[in-house]
């Protein structure tokens, strides 16, 4: 992070201030989803979009997830940039024909004719208390899919140059928010012009002990727990892949390879999720340094259930984490 | 005014004692939600909720026309069709406040009621969510000749999804005892709906093939005259219906939606308080026929004050589940 | 018969020559679903391919109203209006063989023949995937006023998809130059449409505000003089349109569908091909006004069958794309 | 497999098999989809079903996935057990509301009080010259699912077992069945009564030198490598988790654990798809046994090409699975 960087922002100002940019900057750049324009959205992200660039650009839609999808695929191939604004990550169900079976497959099928430039920008995370429907992490889905890309930034500092990253894209992104960071996490951001690259993990606390992969909502609990495994006199190594597609196997395998023990922490479900393929890959590629099996840790395979008590349960924590990572390292 | 044609029922004895019923629900229904709001207000409740005070003639009136084993599906607004449908305000702020005796043992939350005993197939969070649901059960109905009818409770906003013209044709074409019932309460979240409906709303059921109206959503004796006419249609065979209820939210969006002047305005939201109250117009024409006076209000207001207030403190006392429920009930 | 109100044009010299120019089209068409057919047949095709032949009025009707910026999407069975919006018969046929001189390269097959250079967005192999897409590009040409239209061809069996109202709503509350044509040829693979689509298939797209309309799908005269007059209102900004050609599909559903008594009857498209047929009732027309005669007919069917030779050898000869090729283009 | 087992049947017949006698036995089972009832299916999988059980339980619906699938959501809340066809597994995309919110979620959110014992069959399979929109294996989607369990039969005896077990599970279950076999893999079928429970891997064959985790499709290739492995005197065992939830991670575990080498095979994308699951599974459980990295097999990470030669290049095959085998035990 460059030096000047004394400004700080939120995520969600981080976020907005990258859209605004992008759409200052192109012309073909455009909003839709529920409830965008005058509202701001309902968590208030893209407050005052509408304001600067009207309602031609920042377009409220009915309640059609899959029709204004389907929309912006045609939109992004046709010479716009649309940036579509999914509310909650539990309705990319309703998506999945318009990004896995159009979107993603537009390009190739038509032999690298046609192409979707679009963003689609939604949520992850629980512990909002909003239950079973309003709380998944499916990130996996769509990284599972060959011809979309996806992007779990974990601080305003990534969001913004990942989103700009994203808009300029000639593929279609999909870009996911934890909706807990929005307006709690802020961190600094540089007034100057950057994107970030795709692929390009992020080591966002070196350490020697042991590896801690960690995406979107899970870097911060991460962090936590490094914090906590200093005290306890165990150096982790936070690394963020930033990317799940492209995915940033050679700095992930690298750091395993150095510490030789490994958690994989993502928000999802673990099971035929994120943290499976990077286990996979970090367990393939450090076969031969590991000190001990990776571990990962995600979501309990479970509906979010909406009991303060049960839902703060389902998800990792620092010192879950923390005891997971002493015992790795023999010490617990 | 109403004719008496239209309530044909308007002068026997039962008739009375059914208003007066249906008056004291649309009163539980209000106060029910007041007390939400209190809870919210009071941090007691966790997450947010979305209150249907201003919509009780609908819930009711439509109910009101159903047996005790007839279905119903419900919305994320869903407090008022759960109570019109015989939920206990005790349990249902259980499952409010996330306690195990809750409907849902506190896995559900306000947006996901649901109870067998009562017919109540479940709230749902996902807009339109519950449509195949509601379906499905006047399938089985038809198919078991059980001679039940499912109702099917959602907003305009629902309009926009997809499935439910996917499921409409599926009721037509097999005739099946599901009536479709449009809450147009004006708004969804924060837009108008006539920015976002095109076209007529009864002639999207009736493009269908089903039978379509509109109603007064606030007069609950023309809701109810219209349901039991429609019910007693589908219970005979005779196929689906689809009901829009004009009608009108008094709260925001959600509990915490407080300043909405930026969509609709004060004086909007007096003229429907002061001109198109339900209890008020039902209280008001039970009056006027000299079947009731302020006197039984007053005394039916008042019990159901304290029949709340009890039912909020039971809960606010009820424990929350105990931490190894989080994993039951994920399989049956 | 038609009189010549509705056929404006059909006394000027110009437009004996469209009509014979459509004339010829649709014996391209028709000729070359034949040599698919063929190469089928002989084992020369992988996989199968949905013959568009008896349809042929429809593709041509409306694609002769278009620019040749104007925008198409297709379907599984859309050899008829990639043909008819300009493609070219010797890589149609080497698409369908897997070829490298394919429009796709080979990658899309029959089912998915995109060319940018004639403003086709892609023929679809799912059900009413497309119609966002078209939807989308009606949105780009209002956006960047390029006065284009958007045609959105789709069998009724895409009726069923929900995902066709919610884009039709989108449309028509945006007014988008888009027309939704619905092929009705009765059949839904081996389901006959009456026992797959409830109510009245005209009120549907009427049902969200769509100007609607139904035509004789096999008389190219009324299609063409229909999709004139709907192109020119959705140019000039009001708004979307919906037109319901009624056609009939003479061969299966697929190549392989070849004992087809138990879902519909051989009288039933003896009579189709006998009695409404689109070439030879276009044919009548040209000879009864004297406008041509069976000496010029000929001449066009043996032109075109040689044509149509002459592009089958050019993609049974040409290459497959080389192994290397799979991975390119999955990312722009 | 008993003794008995002299009956050979094909895949195709052991699935009706399975369905005419869960039908027999229990009058609540029924099946809904397109052309499933006279025709079927198009790949004939039903034939002679609807005239034994008729169209009252051999449900021809129109095309729509999410309608119908939610419809028997429904219908299995409320006294049915509804079978529904998805022809193509890649059509799953318009199902994942109705099976990940809804389906899925309904038991754990009513607090266990309505349970949905419904099965989805669909297909996964590529190499049917059917292009990107019809080629996909998007099992792992589900996989990733609480609440859904997903069936993957490799045998005509598995498929009639499982499938069974499918029928009576009181929980959503998806059924996949690889196309490509319907018609094509013979294999012992008892005629009497029998099911096998889920989570409970089969070892297709023994061996001791590497293990072959082999799912659906890939058992048959893993077989065939196996011969080839046998013949260059390598001992290869090939087992077949047979459902990839639950999972039967002990029985993997000690199959590697014997071995030492592993290849996960699964025609799926393995990137965040089941082949990351299991190889994390076993790179885990059998971190001090393994004497190589666990290897990886799936679909190529690219939409599936129409192109023959290309479309070949993206599965796994015997030969490529013998020669990665051969590498894994130092013999290349
Ligand atoms: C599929 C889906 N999209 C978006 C939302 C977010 N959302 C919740 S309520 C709502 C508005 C619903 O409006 P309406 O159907 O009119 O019901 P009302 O709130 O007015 O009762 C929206 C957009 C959702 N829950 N589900
Ligand atoms: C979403 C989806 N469901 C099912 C299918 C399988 N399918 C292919 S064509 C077809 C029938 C389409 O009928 P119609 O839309 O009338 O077009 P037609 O074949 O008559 O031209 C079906 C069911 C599909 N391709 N996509
Ligand atoms: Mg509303
Ligand atoms: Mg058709």
């Amino acid at each position: 992070m460059p030096e000047a960087a004394h400004r700080e922002l939120t995520f969600a100002q981080a976020v907005r201030e990258a859209l605004a940019e992008e759409m200052r900057r192109d012309s073909r750049v455009c909003i839709f989803g529920e409830d965008v324009a005058e509202a701001g959205t309902p968590f208030k992200v893209l407050s005052g979009l509408v304001e600067e660039f009207g309602t031609e650009r920042v377009v409220d839609t009915p309640i059609s997830e899959a029709g204004f999808t389907g929309l912006a695929v045609g939109a992004a191939m046709t010479g716009l940039r649309p940036v579509v604004d999914i509310m909650f990550g539990d309705f990319i169900t309703l998506t999945m024909d318009q990004m896995a079976n159009q979107a993603a497959k537009v390009h190739y099928m038509s032999g690298g004719k046609w192409k979707v430039p679009m963003v689609m920008r939604t949520t992850l995370g629980a512990t909002r208390r909003s239950a079973a429907q309003h709380s998944q992490s499916l990130h996996a889905w769509f990284s599972h899919v060959p011809g979309l890309k996806v992007v779990l930034p974990s601080t305003p500092y990534d969001a913004k140059g990942l989103l700009k990253t994203a808009i300029r894209d000639e593929n279609p992104v999909v870009f996911f928010e934890d909706k807990m960071m929005h307006h709690k996490l802020k961190g600094p951001v540089p007034s100057e012009e950057y994107t970030i690259p795709f692929g390009v993990a992020d080591v966002k606390r070196a350490g020697s002990d042991i590896t801690l992969v960690a995406t979107s909502s899970m870097v911060q609990v991460a962090l936590g727990a490094a914090a906590l495994l200093e005290a306890a006199g165990i150096s982790a190594e936070v690394i963020d892949p930033r990317t799940t597609w492209p995915l940033d196997e050679a700095s992930l395998i690298e750091s395993a390879r150095k510490t030789s023990r490994v958690i994989v922490m993502d928000e999802g479900y673990g099971r035929y999720g994120v943290t499976a393929e990077i286990a996979a890959v970090i367990a393939e590629g450090a076969f031969y340094d590991l000190d001990a099996p990776v571990k990962r840790m995600g979501a309990m395979h479970v509906p979010i259930p909406f009991s303060p008590p049960l839902e703060d349960a389902t998800v990792p924590t620092e010192q879950s984490v923390f005891e997971a990572a002493q015992a790795l390292c023999g010490r617990s | 005014m109403t004719t008496a044609a239209h309530h044909p029922e308007a002068d026997s004895k039962i008739s009375v004692e059914h208003w007066l019923r249906m008056y004291r629900q649309m009163v539980s229904i209000r106060l029910f939600e007041e007390q939400v709001n209190e809870l919210y207000t009071r941090a007691l409740m966790p997450g947010l909720a979305h209150l249907y005070a201003g919509e009780e003639a609908v819930a009711v009136g439509i109910c009101e026309a159903l047996r005790p084993d007839d279905y119903i599906t419900s919305t994320h607004r869903g407090h008022g069709h759960c109570l019109a449908k015989g939920a206990s305000p005790d349990r249902m702020f259980a499952e409010l406040l996330g306690k195990e005796a809750g409907y849902c043992r506190g896995k559900g939350g306000s947006m996901h009621i649901a109870d067998p005993a009562t017919g109540n197939l479940g709230a749902n969070a996902i807009v339109a969510g519950s449509v195949g649901i509601a379906t499905g059960a006047a399938f089985s109905a038809k198919r078991l000749g059980t001679n039940q009818v499912a109702v099917c409770f959602f907003g305009e906003g629902a309009l926009g999804q997809g499935v439910l013209y996917e499921v409409m044709n599926l009721a037509q074409l097999w005739k099946l005892p599901v009536i479709y019932v449009c809450e147009n309460n004006l708004y969804t979240e924060y837009t108008h709906y006539s920015e976002t409906t095109a076209g007529d709303i009864v002639a999207r059921g009736a493009a269908f093939g089903l039978h379509a109206e509109s109603v007064d959503g606030q007069d609950v004796r023309v809701v109810h005259d219209t349901a039991t006419r429609l019910v007693e249609r589908a219970r005979q065979g005779q196929g689906p219906a689809f009901l829009c209820c004009n009608t009108y939210r008094y709260s925001g969006h959600h509990v915490g939606d407080i300043n909405r002047e930026y969509y609709r305005s004060k004086q909007e939201e007096q003229r429907w308080k002061s001109e198109r109250d339900p209890i008020k117009l039902l209280g008001d024409w039970l009056s006027q026929q000299k079947f009731a006076d302020s006197v039984l209000f007053d005394s039916i207001h008042s019990q159901v004050k304290s029949e709340m207030e009890k039912a909020v403190k039971f809960a606010i006392a009820a424990p929350y589940p105990s931490p190894e429920e989080v994993e039951q009930d994920v399989y049956a």
